[in-house]
């Protein structure tokens, strides 16, 4: 009993990574209709820009939860400004394979700058430890990644859903020439939004910073579970990447917990009967033929 | 107008419920073999989506549909092509890399098995030339027919969507508004042309235009907020005191 | 108040507009007829900034036009309604009445909009595209409405309505020219056209054919019927 | 077995007139800090210094140096091996990390006849069922850190273990050697839990190991998927549990990307570690001269593989492989890298010294690079694996 | 609703379809050939046997890609899925190698024929993912697998047999001339398929899914025959790359190789057989001659092409010449 209470604590934690770089993925899909292959490069940029800064500046984790976003923000600005925009108004898949061929230039720019092995990066001392909750030892940042991206979740969906923002960028992602003719300016909103999303992959990577591996390498498998995630959430909901995000961080640790070196197959069996059963994804909204 | 017992197509209780507003509530529809029948109806009133359901592109959520008396429920929308039923879309579908002759010819084609011969040439289209060569002419395409569908005017892609129909030669035939977006004289073209491939064949259409349903249809229904609202004659229908406040308009000008 | 002078657009290595001229004066409904095909759609896209591949001139109470951004032109007062409708699947009926900014004091307020079109009312939760056909095009109406154009274009816009409805857009149209808009439509159906314009272009393979005034237009109607024919 | 040394023969027994030495290895991908280009600079070292010990004598004037990167996959590996050995003119190839990559490096050694010695894998297979008249294996391999760590770690008083290893060739391999020598050693493993790989969550296989209160847990991940274990083993304070971390395999270059403090008191079993005596050190400080960093015991492995090789060469005037070899099965070596060194002649691995090493506390460190503690020398009759256990893995070579 | 179901399946530019004479389409099989032949002599053998290999599995793809709409980005699963068996049936079995790589494309069409059941379900860019992940499960399976795939070490010393012809059993440039054959059956049996009125079919499911239905198309099934035809050229041609290699390794399965093979189409130009041809020289010679370059990040100069074509030349290499050669013609 205790096991699985800690287990679960452990899932949500895993997952609160998912669900955070999935919401990203999710809102610059929404709004601009581009799945950002180079979003796994992104989460590992932020993870590297929070160890980068911690060295050069002595940065600390809380601030580096604020600055490396607004980094991230800034590169994804510059990233759709020079190359997305470009692709914007044809099919998807062109954006995804710029973005593929981005991660894939990003990730050895980075190997070729602070090298293959990773970088070092100090906890803040605050959330080292453990909080004992009568038998339950509960890593305390687990605890607290998994609390702070709740929030930050909360926060974007509200924004997404009840703002004019919401709206005028969606409509300009749809049919951005239409948007134009009716006194829209497009790109106006299109980029910060885009910025935004690659923030959020930034934000998880800073969390990651204290307990992962900090390397090149940290996001190419990355994103394909995240790919796994926005498939089984459905990937036009934003309510269905951060619920999937979460299922899937739960589905990847008690698989962990009961079959071992088969936990990754079981996320993408579980992908499999969603698509099987509900091709559209837990929240997304039904397809016609 | 052959007067025939035959019904080619029949709705019992049909039903379209989309997230709890129900956009076709339990119509009855009963279509004569041989029949030219009209639907009409304000906005919205749930004409194309009955359409959908007799097609096969929306699962009814109640109700049965049959084709010359075999029950076609559930069927997908290739199915129910095989069994007869070709309907025009009221918003334009096309291919846009293809141009109309190659539309026709695929039309031709799907009612034969050779589509799935991979290992064969395509020049195999190349015996359904001709006859797409007659229908596009018939729909005023022959000059156009290699140029990509992509880049006709609209008017001319509806036109295209006719030729479609055609080259489906159905047993019965649904047209969502084959006239919108046509000028005058095509629309008069339009009219003779379903006439023509009337003869022997079950046609349904959707049209707002008055003119093109009383010169065609032999019988009309009118649809209300997805209920049969009454249904007749072209001209019983026109002068029910309902109909025209629902739909026609006082000023009706047909 | 709005001012083609020797108008030219092509698609590509074909020319679609050939010299076209047109004048619209203030608070006049002027329609654009012909043929399919004959350039009608490709006129209005060019007027808004859609189609970039124009020569000539284009003013609007003497500013010139070509060369300002799409967006730019909304907000001088252009308003468009576009003939496949326009209708956002990601917005519901509200927001795609709410997406475009409000250009002058003469926008219809929502209720009035509602008034106008009660079925936008019951279904204003729907997801724009999910309305039928017919209820994608009052909807694209009620959102140029909404925005207080002073020059409105529309682009087939009785297509595919019930009769009621055609007769309702009719008088829209009649109050909106009472106010002072301008409003350059595409019509097939000339009748209707009759009705509301004050004059017509008959347009023929990318060219202005001729001109008429509307009791000319009506007099001639059958043998102009003839003539779009041709 | 050491030939008479005779003078430079004619030219002729030179193919080429020159002798080409390859070295292929991973330059971009996650070896490329243990070995990579600084393994080339290596090479490059020995072949200097073997010209200057030589000079006029040297039996043939022309040394060359090539490179390849394997990226880590092994059809690049085997294609670039073999259009070394083909079209480039390479009489050897050094290096070679990643045990798909050595595996497939050696099949066309064995095609070609010419020489491989690998420095950067792990795999015992090298020296059991795929060994190789023309293959040796220099530096390491998964029974020799089993053993060192294993075996040492147990007899310290670490008697209970949990294993946590990733579920592929080298991991499962490293589980068995590990537990053999654990209970070898009269300890115990009362758990093993293998992992995906590769990983990056840790939490639950650590949760789960520590359930059962042992004293040691041994993690044969590598690369980043041990530096993510290690940081979520100090997350879940295991350590101040009394749970103790023993490292399969750890490269300097690891303890250096993510810091001392993470590390702190975790075991391992090196190869060779720079800062061990004067002459390492000696050589390291020229190495840190040439490329800005200290060497991994891969890099000084090369450097001795090389000039070694050169050795042989020199010795029996021809670069004939067969005759190399012949040289070089049985001879006793030493030099900075192989410390009672010796090349077996029955499986060719070559066995030399290796050492039980601590990383240092962070107040410890007195300089950059300077990261471990050397806790006993493992002599190199014990550190690897005995020649009958070679021979019935499969290796027969006459 | 129907409205949104216009929405064509991918809309990515194609190349103006060929009007050209049938004198030029024979001149150009001509040169096509004689490169293929000559290759050999100037490029390393085993080097040369690559690009075959490459080009047959770009062509492959684009049957997908280029002519039904449909980016699969997890292709790597019956390319590796296929050389895995291959070598497998050569270990085992000792046939002639010819027979091994056809059992090899069997299995990648039986492995197929599920995946495009379950990913034919979505489209667009869904689809992609879709592949993505399952050929992720086929790469986990296979790294798990290890007693039959050898895990992480892969299979090793997968022999060429080949009728006892020694020279082709053992040297790299005769083993090209005998797999030579194979590869180019397998680009004829593609342009075929794209030709065909089963080919004609899939162009107008890529336009527009819907329609198609309407016009008495089984839709599902016309993509999964499609999906599962690709799949098996995939495996002849990843078959052939493990022969000529003499091994299998995990990477086969890695959707690294999944990304190069579709960069390798893209570069060479969606929609046109020939593309793939040429992208896979393109690539193939490219990181021959940045590995041996000493340069690091062989990713930055592959990523850096790929947005490059991706944003200027998104007809790719051989889309360009033909849009040139139409333009003039005009
Ligand atoms: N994108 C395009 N590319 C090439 N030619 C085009 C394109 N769009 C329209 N055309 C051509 O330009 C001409 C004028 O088209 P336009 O759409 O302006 O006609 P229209 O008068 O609006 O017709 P309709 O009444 O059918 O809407 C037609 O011949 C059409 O085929
Ligand atoms: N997929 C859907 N989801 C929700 N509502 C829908 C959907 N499809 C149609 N509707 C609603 O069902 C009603 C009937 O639509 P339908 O398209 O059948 O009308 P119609 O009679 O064809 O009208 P028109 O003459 O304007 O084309 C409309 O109110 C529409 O909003
Ligand atoms: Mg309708
Ligand atoms: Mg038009």
């Amino acid at each position: 009993m205790n096991e699985i209470l800690q287990y679960t604590v452990q899932g949500l934690a895993a997952g609160s990574f998912y669900a955070l770089a999935a919401l990203g993925l999710a809102v610059i899909f929404g709004v601009l209709g581009v799945v950002n292959f180079a979003h796994g490069a992104c989460y590992m940029l932020g993870a590297i820009t929070a160890a980068v800064l911690q060295d050069l500046m002595g940065l600390s984790f809380w601030w580096a939860l604020l600055v490396v976003p607004l980094v991230l923000f800034a590169f994804g600005v510059l990233m759709e400004r020079l190359l997305v925009r470009w692709l914007l108004q044809l099919d998807p898949l062109y954006n995804f394979l710029l973005t593929f061929g981005l991660s894939l230039v990003l990730v050895d720019l980075v190997k070729r700058q602070y090298g293959v092995s990773g970088l070092p990066y100090t906890r803040p001392d605050l959330l080292t430890g453990q909080l004992v909750l009568g038998g339950l030892r509960l890593p305390t940042y687990q605890v607290f990644v998994f609390l702070f991206s709740v929030l930050v979740c909360v926060v974007v969906w509200q924004v997404m859903t009840r703002s004019r923002l919401g709206m005028v960028v969606r409509a300009a992602t749809e049919r951005p020439d239409l948007a134009r003719a009716l006194g829209v300016n497009v790109s106006r909103w299109v980029t910060p939004v885009f910025g935004f999303g690659i923030a959020l992959a930034g934000l998880a990577g800073v969390l990651a910073a204290p307990f992962r591996a900090i390397t090149a390498d940290m996001g190419s498998n990355f994103i394909i579970i995240l790919f796994a995630v926005v498939v089984i959430g459905g990937l036009g909901s934003i309510v269905g990447a951060v619920v999937a995000g979460f299922l899937v961080g739960l589905v990847e640790t008690f698989g962990q917990a009961y079959a071992e070196a088969y936990a990754q197959i079981v996320i993408f069996v579980l992908m499999a009967v969603v698509v099987l059963v509900r091709p559209a994804g837990l929240f997304g909204r039904e397809e016609m033929a | 107008m052959t007067p025939s017992t035959t019904v080619a197509l029949r709705a019992t209780g049909l039903s379209k419920n989309f997230h709890g507003f129900l956009a076709v509530n339990a119509v009855d529809l009963e279509v004569a073999a041989g029949g030219v029948h009209a639907l009409v109806g304000p906005n919205g009133a749930g004409k194309t989506t009955l359409f959908n359901l007799l097609s096969g592109f929306l699962q009814p959520s109640t109700g049965t549909i049959t084709v010359f008396g075999e029950d076609v429920t559930g069927l997908q929308p290739e199915q129910i092509a095989h069994k007869g039923v070709a309907r025009s879309f009221q918003i334009t579908s096309l291919f846009e890399n293809l141009n109309p002759r190659e539309h026709v010819e695929l039309a031709l084609q799907s009612r034969t098995t050779q589509g799935r011969k991979f290992w064969r040439s395509e020049k195999l289209l190349g015996r359904f030339t001709d006859r797409a060569g007659e229908l596009l002419d018939l729909v005023g395409l022959a000059e156009l027919a290699e140029k990509p569908a992509g880049l006709l005017a609209y008017g001319q892609k509806r036109a295209l969507e006719m030729a479609l129909v055609m080259a489906l030669d159905p047993k019965i035939m649904l047209l969502d508004e084959p006239t919108a977006g046509m000028g005058i004289e095509d629309v008069h073209r339009t009219i003779e042309l379903v006439k023509k491939i009337a003869d022997g064949r079950t046609v349904v259409f959707v049209d707002h235009n008055m003119h093109v349903v009383g010169s065609l249809a032999d019988r009309v229904t009118v649809l209300q907020q997805g209920r049969i609202l009454a249904e007749g004659t072209y001209q019983e229908v026109r002068s029910d005191p309902r109909v025209i406040t629902a739909y026609l308009g006082e000023a009706s000008n047909a | 108040m709005l001012e083609v002078r020797g108008l030219k657009a092509w698609y590509g290595e074909a020319q679609a507009l050939d010299d076209v001229d047109i004048d619209v004066g203030q608070g006049q409904v002027v329609t654009l007829v012909g043929r399919n095909g004959a350039g009608k759609t490709t006129l209005l896209r060019s007027l808004i900034g859609l189609h970039r591949q124009v020569q000539g001139s284009v003013r609007l109470d003497g500013t010139e036009l070509l060369g300002t951004p799409a967006h730019r032109r909304a907000r001088l007062g252009l308003g468009w309604v576009q003939d496949d409708r326009g209708v956002y699947a990601s917005l519901n009926v509200e927001e795609n009445l709410l997406l475009p900014p409000i250009v002058s004091d003469r926008a219809w307020p929502l209720e009035k909009v509602y008034e106008a079109f009660p079925v936008l009312a019951e279904r204003r939760k729907a997801a724009g595209t999910t309305l039928s056909g017919g209820e994608q095009q009052m909807l694209a109406i009620a959102r140029v409405l909404r925005t207080g154009s002073r020059l409105l274009l529309l682009d087939e816009p009785t297509e595919g309505l019930a009769p009621v409805i055609v007769q309702r857009i009719g008088d829209i149209i009649r109050e909106v020219k009472a106010h002072g808009v301008t409003v350059l439509l595409i019509e097939q159906n000339v009748k209707f056209a009759a009705t509301v314009a004050d004059s017509h272009y008959l347009l023929a393979q990318g060219r202005v054919v001729t001109h008429l005034g509307n009791d000319e237009f009506t007099e001639r109607q059958d043998e102009l019927l003839e003539h779009l024919g041709v | 077995a050491c030939s008479q040394g005779g003078p430079a023969a004619a030219g002729g027994e030179f193919t080429d007139d020159k002798i080409v030495i390859g070295v292929l290895n991973d330059q971009s991908g996650v070896y490329k800090d243990l070995s990579g280009p600084n393994s080339v600079k290596a090479v490059e070292m020995a072949v200097a210094d073997f010209k200057e010990k030589h000079g006029e004598d040297a039996v043939v004037d022309e040394i060359e140096v090539i490179t390849a990167d394997h990226q880590n996959e092994p059809d690049v590996a085997n294609t670039k091996a073999q259009e070394m050995y083909e079209r480039k003119g390479a009489d050897i190839i050094l290096d070679v990390p990643a045990s798909s990559a050595a595996l497939a490096v050696a099949s066309q050694a064995t095609a070609a006849k010419k020489l491989h010695f690998n420095i950067g894998a792990a795999t015992t297979e090298l020296t059991g069922a795929q060994c190789s008249p023309y293959v040796y294996h220099w530096a390491y391999d998964t029974y020799q850190l089993a053993n060192g760590t294993g075996t040492t770690v147990t007899e310290n008083g670490g008697k209970d273990w949990q294993i946590i290893y990733p579920d592929y060739a080298f991991g499962q391999d490293m589980e068995k050697s590990f537990t053999a020598a654990v209970e070898g050693a009269g300890g115990t493993v009362s758990g093993k839990i293998a992992t995906p790989f590769p990983n990056d969550n840790f939490s639950t296989f650590l949760t789960r190991a520590a359930s059962s209160q042992p004293d040691v847990i041994g993690t044969m991940q590598a690369g980043g998927d041990l530096i993510n274990l290690v940081k979520q083993y100090n997350e879940a304070g295991l350590r101040d549990q009394g749970i103790n971390l023993a490292v399969g395999l750890m490269f300097i270059t690891d303890i250096h990307s993510l810091g001392v403090d993470q590390f702190e008191g975790t075991t391992f079993t090196d190869a060779w570690y720079w800062n061990m005596d004067d002459e390492s050190r000696a050589w390291a400080d020229r190495f840190l001269e040439e490329t800005g960093s200290r060497p991994s015991f891969a890099h000084a492995g090369n450097y001795s593989a090389a000039l070694q090789y050169l050795e042989a060469v020199q010795a029996v005037g021809t670069d004939d492989a067969d005759a190399v070899t012949e040289d070089l099965d049985g001879k006793e070596v030493e030099d900075v890298f192989l410390r009672n060194g010796k090349i077996r002649a029955e499986d060719h691995r070559v066995i030399h010294d290796v050492y039980l090493a601590e990383v240092k506390a962070p107040s410890e460190v007195t300089e950059d690079w300077d990261y471990q503690t050397i806790l006993n020398t493992i002599p190199a009759e014990k550190a690897f694996r005995p020649v009958e256990e070679s021979a019935a893995a499969g290796c027969d070579l006459g | 609703m129907t409205q949104s179901a216009v929405l064509p399946e991918v809309s990515v530019e194609t190349p103006p379809r060929p009007a050209r004479r049938s004198w030029q389409r024979w001149a150009l099989l001509a040169v096509g050939l004689l490169a293929a032949l000559t290759l050999p002599w100037v490029i390393y053998p085993p080097v040369a046997m690559d690009i075959a290999c490459w080009a047959l599995f770009a062509v492959a793809l684009d049957i997908l890609l280029g002519y039904t709409g449909l980016l699969s980005f997890g292709h790597a699963a019956y390319w590796g899925g296929s050389a895995y068996v291959t070598g497998l049936v050569a270990l085992n079995v000792g046939v002639p190698f010819p027979l091994a790589v056809l059992a090899g494309a069997l299995a990648a069409m039986l492995l197929a024929l599920p995946v495009g059941y379950l990913s034919v379900r979505r489209s667009g860019i869904y689809f992609a993912m879709v592949t993505l992940a399952f050929a992720q499960m086929i790469f986990f399976l296979a790294n798990q697998w290890d007693e039959v795939t050898g895990g992480e070490n892969g299979l090793q010393s997968v022999p060429t047999s080949f009728f006892g012809i020694e020279a082709v059993e053992t040297d790299s440039f005769f083993f090209y001339y005998a797999a030579l054959p194979i590869i180019v059956a397998g680009v004829w049996f593609a342009w075929r398929i794209v030709h065909s009125p089963f080919g004609r079919v899939l162009v107008s499911i890529r336009d527009n899914a819907p329609r198609a239905r309407a016009l008495g198309y089984d839709v599902e099934k016309y993509k999964v025959a499609a999906f599962v035809l690709s799949a098996g050229l995939a495996g002849l041609a990843g078959g052939l790359f493990a022969i000529s290699h003499g091994f299998v390794s995990l990477q086969e399965v890695n959707w690294t190789t999944s990304g190069k093979v579709v960069l390798i189409t893209v570069l060479g130009g969606i929609g046109t057989l020939w593309g793939g041809i040429v992208g896979a020289a393109i690539i193939i010679v490219l990181e021959d001659q940045m590995a041996s370059s000493g340069f690091e990040g062989i990713g930055i100069i592959t990523g850096t092409v790929f947005v490059v074509v991706v944003l200027l030349f998104r007809r790719g290499v051989w889309g360009s010449v033909l849009h040139l050669l139409a333009r003039r013609r005009e």
